[in-house]
């Protein structure tokens, strides 16, 4: 395994300093892209005065003031909406919303407005909208606040869909996003805010459609998105000290989706294992495992694994909940099992 | 920078000067809203045989009865200011001055429609009028009016935005959202509600607790009015007042022109429900014919006058069609054209990097 | 033939005479109160702790300083007219008299838990005493409450539905569109606002265009007060009289409760945005102090009395949490259980079949 | 091939007497159970009065008053809560939604409370509502009016999902879902409601989770969904007169899924075509893909082809509306594929 490769495991920014927290990066993203172009502002619940629920927009009041950074009422269609109209205007929208959980009383203004208006208006209007969320599961917080929607925006032509793991590219692809014309649905986990790594520099940015190796391996390719990316190094890991040497990929947009260099690296290693946080059915991870089939299916010897939550509303008992969410051992497990007869 | 918003070339079509409508219409511009209203019911009726012919698909939503309310609304606002709409927009793109040759082709679903086909009855917009579109879910375009007010504001721009929704818009949850936030942040928007009685085949008492729909603003300390929708002028005066407000005060209001539409929800809706006798007690209030009427006692217009205004727009209305008829067919190629603002940019590269 | 509804092995809980709270509540019953609101002053000051200790996961919301809106609405309710809460609802089971060792085993995600650990803090429902349940979606629960006024009439029963949510829910727009159709439909439904001037960090007057959110139900005909909620008689009072209009009239009306939490919005948060001012301004009128003063001076209640009431609490919650302790885990085994009423009966077979 | 799987290409019922539509049969279902259950009614936009946009409901009104069949405001989110509450009461609300592009309005109380009550709340409740709508595109519809969201809601546990593609079908699963305990999405299809065919008398239910055979053959499996079977259904005539026969399955409903029948059928035919009428990503056909993958690796002599929509937006214009979805040619052209070779 090359060097290169290694350091992947641990991502290292090229260029950066000390190491910040996925949190951080984010606000320091923001803090950039609002300086660098006025049409960019700050819109959710509590982003201003209270700083944001988890602390991403900290200090982003103070320093842009009311007019950039809008505290709003509990109405997320509304202010969602209100988004696509000031984007539509040629404003740059970051719209927070507070978990994934209550994108869903807005999802219409994101798919039948935001994803849709361009298209349909033969290209008349852009929607340079970012909606950022975290999600995901892990705090106990029970069935109606523990989702993982990456499957459901993902299915919806004229959305992107970023799901950054690091904080490099929790900087660098909201960046991104932020500067895109098209509507962004930027995915963030609730469990990596605190996740320190390097950062890349103001215009350092992660392009969209470009997937991350994060370690490197002949046995097999284990496929993971966003909070997943560390549930499979730490599987990878463990592999390892068995002598097993994983190939771990990170797409980190969904949509775009770099398909090539997943399939390149299924065609070396015959072998693939995909892990998500969400729903098996119809999820993400069947997607990857459909499209890399018809890629890869004289190269593959056994069949894909799929590692994803358990097929039910979350449970609120930490038990249930572990029980219900990948972890290290069942992405070893699923590993274990394409190699078998190998 | 950035391609976002309208588009230039469209935007050249822009007058430049900040065009105020006056307080009292003179007659030049009272002329215009005729012929409007006029090109309007002209346009509705030869599109609804084109839809008979089936030279015109999906759903066709005809506003004609609601010419007042259309023409009277917009004609009071500046070309500039922002405008959406829902289904039922013909109306409201003619309103704002685009092109009937390029409406039409897109009811036709041709390359030269004004959304290149891809829009339909439905989905008409002409960002570079400020017409920011027609939109399907009932409810769902009333918060991107407050967004484009929200830019005026951001911008510490003059404008004044426009949502233009239905009766049955207003049990859209989103509606309420939407007016606290316009209200809570004094942004420049008028919510223009055209209560035509119906929604689909549900009359207003029967969806709606209390029928005066402009209440519904009161609690967010928000003025509104209850105005005749088949006149006009009415419907003129009122917006006019409304967008001062909003303009000079940053003060958003709602008004509600009660109005009818003459045909079903759309042209395939059997109309069952709605008594005769209620339509003609609306009809014998036509607007086309009440502000005839008045023109032509305020000497504004001569029976010639009009005459000459309908054959005008005869003729604008035949050659939309035949434009649209002649109009070539969008190409199969271009299916996935404007998904994305630039779909090659991002296109995926296949090179794994290392972070 | 259905098994849908409340489970038979917990209706059988459920009083069966129709019990009614009397219009000036007599001693007992505002002992009864009295200690209600203690219950859960302690049980939640207890939680906190536990919290703290790890042994309580996700979010906890405390309503330390709304028990006189929370105990004052429901027992002026019948024990069987329905209710739905929020994500803020230990004292809505409490005062509905679950047991507070089933409550707090909950809250530790036990087996024994009264959701049976799959709830947790945000989620309790106690079905048997016609709680329907505390709810985590902003505003989500509100046409709930609605839906089970509709079965109240659908069955010409007596009952009544209250929804209890607080201002913050006000903006989301399914609370106009339940109101809407409450009225409309003349159902048997309270909306209950606790009004506790913050939804999370945001003060009212920032989300709210006007502040006096019990306007919201005048554009629907509805009528609706603005109460004192730190005083439970006024409380009471203000929904005997809507049940009431419910019961008797279908008339469904809104009552808007003032009150305020004294922590942050949960146990995580730092509640940096308030301030000290403001808090004590509302501590000083704690409901519970309050009512001990209207109850001595009354003599509806001795000072011992107050003490005895408060050991016995006291006893009552180290009790649930020393159940709660000593209750077994969920079985993992049982992860999957409850997912559908009857998981097995439809598992596929695998056989196809040619209709 | 046998001849009662020949029958099967055009279905015919074993019981009824003369063919009826779908749109009657479905009507047919709600008469027979609000006769049989009190406690069954009908809420929807129109669905009274003007006897439901697409006319399923006509005669209803009249015959079971406005007690039962109750007209609406255009209110999605607050009626379907409405139905929530009701269900959670013990009452059988079936909920018709105008269309399923409707149902974004009103997802969050299809998935936050419909799907999730029965768990989160320790099974002290149930939730036996009926969620109809019809969905799908080719009248020309355009991006807002021609979603196909099978895809969503089959991601969702909680939920119960039924596909009917005749109308025996939509008699007999219609029926299921109203006596079914749980929450029932049912998705129609507009392109179907004027099909004929015969249906069940009263008591003929269809179970969830049996798929059905369609047609039979040896050369390649095919899995339509909704009005896709009929697709399908057209691409195997064409392809018998070329002397390759189809195994075309219908699932009938997606959750629960038939995968025994789905997977035994790959199993002696070695190929898969799987096609629906929703976007590729994410998709149901991915879904499948996937799950057929890992239970029939060793047999498949080919890729699994997904024969979707078009990754766009529904155009409005006749021709590119066209193109974007999928056809029997279409359906025909990915069975030679897998054919390739063989
Ligand atoms: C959210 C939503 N629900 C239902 C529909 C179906 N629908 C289309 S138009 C319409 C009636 C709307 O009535 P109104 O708002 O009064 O406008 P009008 O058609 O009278 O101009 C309905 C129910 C829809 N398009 N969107
Ligand atoms: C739709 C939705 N948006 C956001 C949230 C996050 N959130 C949880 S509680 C809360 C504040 C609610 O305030 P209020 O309704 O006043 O109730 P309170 O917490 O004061 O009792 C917010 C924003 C949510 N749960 N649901
Ligand atoms: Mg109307
Ligand atoms: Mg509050």
């Amino acid at each position: 395994m090359s060097t290169a490769a290694r350091s992947a495991a641990a991502p290292t920014g090229t260029h950066t300093a000390k190491p910040i927290s996925y949190r951080e990066a984010l606000t320091q993203a923001m803090r950039e892209e609002m300086e660098r172009d006025d049409a960019v502002f700050i819109m959710g619940e509590d982003v201003g005065q209270y700083e944001g629920a988890f602390k991403v927009t900290r200090g982003l009041l103070r320093e842009f003031g009311e007019r950039r950074v809008v505290d709003t009422p509990i109405s997320e269609a509304g202010f969602v909406g209100i988004g696509v109209g000031a984007a539509m205007a040629g404003l740059r929208p970051i719209v927070e919303l507070m978990t994934v959980n209550f994108s869903i009383v807005a999802m219409d203004q994101i798919v039948n407005n935001a994803a849709k208006l361009g298209y349909m208006f033969g290209g008349q209007v852009a929607c340079p909208m970012v909606v950022r969320m975290p999600g995901g599961a892990g705090h106990q917080l029970a069935a109606q606040h523990s989702h993982s929607l990456e499957a459901w925006f993902t299915h919806i032509p004229g959305l992107k869909v970023a799901a950054p793991a690091t904080p490099f590219d929790a900087k660098g692809l909201l960046k991104t996003a932020i500067r895109d014309d098209d509507p962004v649905v930027f995915l963030e986990s609730e469990g990596l805010y605190a996740k320190k790594g390097p950062v890349g520099d103001a215009e350092e940015l992660v392009r969209f459609g470009h997937a991350a190796a994060r370690r490197a391996g002949e046995a097999c390719t284990i496929v993971a998105v966003g909070r997943m990316v560390w549930v499979a190094l730490a599987a990878a890991e463990e592999l390892a000290s068995e002598g097993v040497e994983c190939d771990v990929l990170d797409p980190r947009t969904l949509r775009p989706l770099d398909m090539e260099t997943l399939a390149a690296s299924v065609r070396r290693t015959h072998r693939a294992v995909i892990v998500e946080e969400g729903w098996p059915e119809c999820g993400v991870a069947a997607n990857l495992a459909a499209r890399l089939y018809e890629q890869c299916f004289d190269w593959l010897d056994a069949p894909i694994e799929r590692v994803s939550s358990a097929d039910v509303p979350m449970p609120y008992a930490r038990n249930l909940e572990q029980a219900a969410l990948p972890g290290p051992a069942d992405v070893a497990a699923a590993v274990t099992r394409t190699l078998r007869g190998a | 920078m950035s391609s976002a918003g309208p588009r230039k070339d469209r935007m050249a079509e822009t007058p430049t000067a900040q065009h105020s409508p006056p307080a009292r219409p003179e007659a030049g511009l009272m002329r215009d809203m005729f012929r409007t209203m006029w090109l309007i019911r002209r346009f509705e009726e030869r599109a609804a045989e084109e839809y008979m012919k089936g030279h015109i698909g999906g759903f066709l939503h005809l506003a004609i009865g609601e010419e007042a309310a259309v023409v009277g609304s917009i004609a009071a606002l500046r070309p500039t200011d922002p405008i959406t709409s829902t289904y039922r927009e013909h109306g409201q793109a003619l309103a704002r001055g685009s092109d009937p040759r390029a409406v039409m082709a897109e009811l036709f679903g041709r390359s030269t429609g004004i959304c290149g086909g891809r829009g339909g009855s439905m989905h008409l917009m002409d960002a570079g009028r400020h017409f920011y579109g027609g939109y399907g879910i009932v409810g769902g375009s009333i918060p991107l009016a407050v967004g484009l007010g929200f830019a005026i504001a951001y911008r510490e721009e003059e404008g004044v935005a426009m949502a233009m929704f239905g009766d049955g818009a207003t049990n859209q949850g989103v509606l309420a959202e939407s007016m606290n936030m316009a209200a809570l942040w004094r942004l420049p928007v008028v919510f223009f509600v055209l209560n035509n009685h119906y929604g689909m085949g549900t009359a207003i008492d029967r969806a709606s607790a209390d029928p005066d729909l402009f209440k519904r603003a009161e609690a967010f300390g928000m003025p509104a009015t209850q105005i005749d929708g088949m006149e006009v002028l009415a419907v003129y005066r009122a917006v006019l007042e409304a967008a001062r407000l909003a303009r000079e005060e940053r003060q958003p209001s709602m008004i509600e022109a009660l109005a009818y539409r003459y045909r079903g929800h759309s042209m395939s809706d059997p109309d069952t429900v709605r008594v005769a006798d209620e339509k003609e007690r609306w009809e014998a209030r036509d607007p086309l014919v009440t502000f005839e009427r008045v023109l032509l006692g305020q000497a504004a217009l001569t029976g010639d006058d009009v005459a000459a205004v309908r054959a005008e727009v005869e003729g604008v209305v035949e050659d939309a069609v035949q434009f649209a008829t002649d109009s070539p067919p969008v190409p199969v190629a271009e299916l996935a054209r404007h998904v994305y603002a630039h779909p090659w940019d991002d296109a995926p590269t296949g090179s794994a990097v290392m972070p």
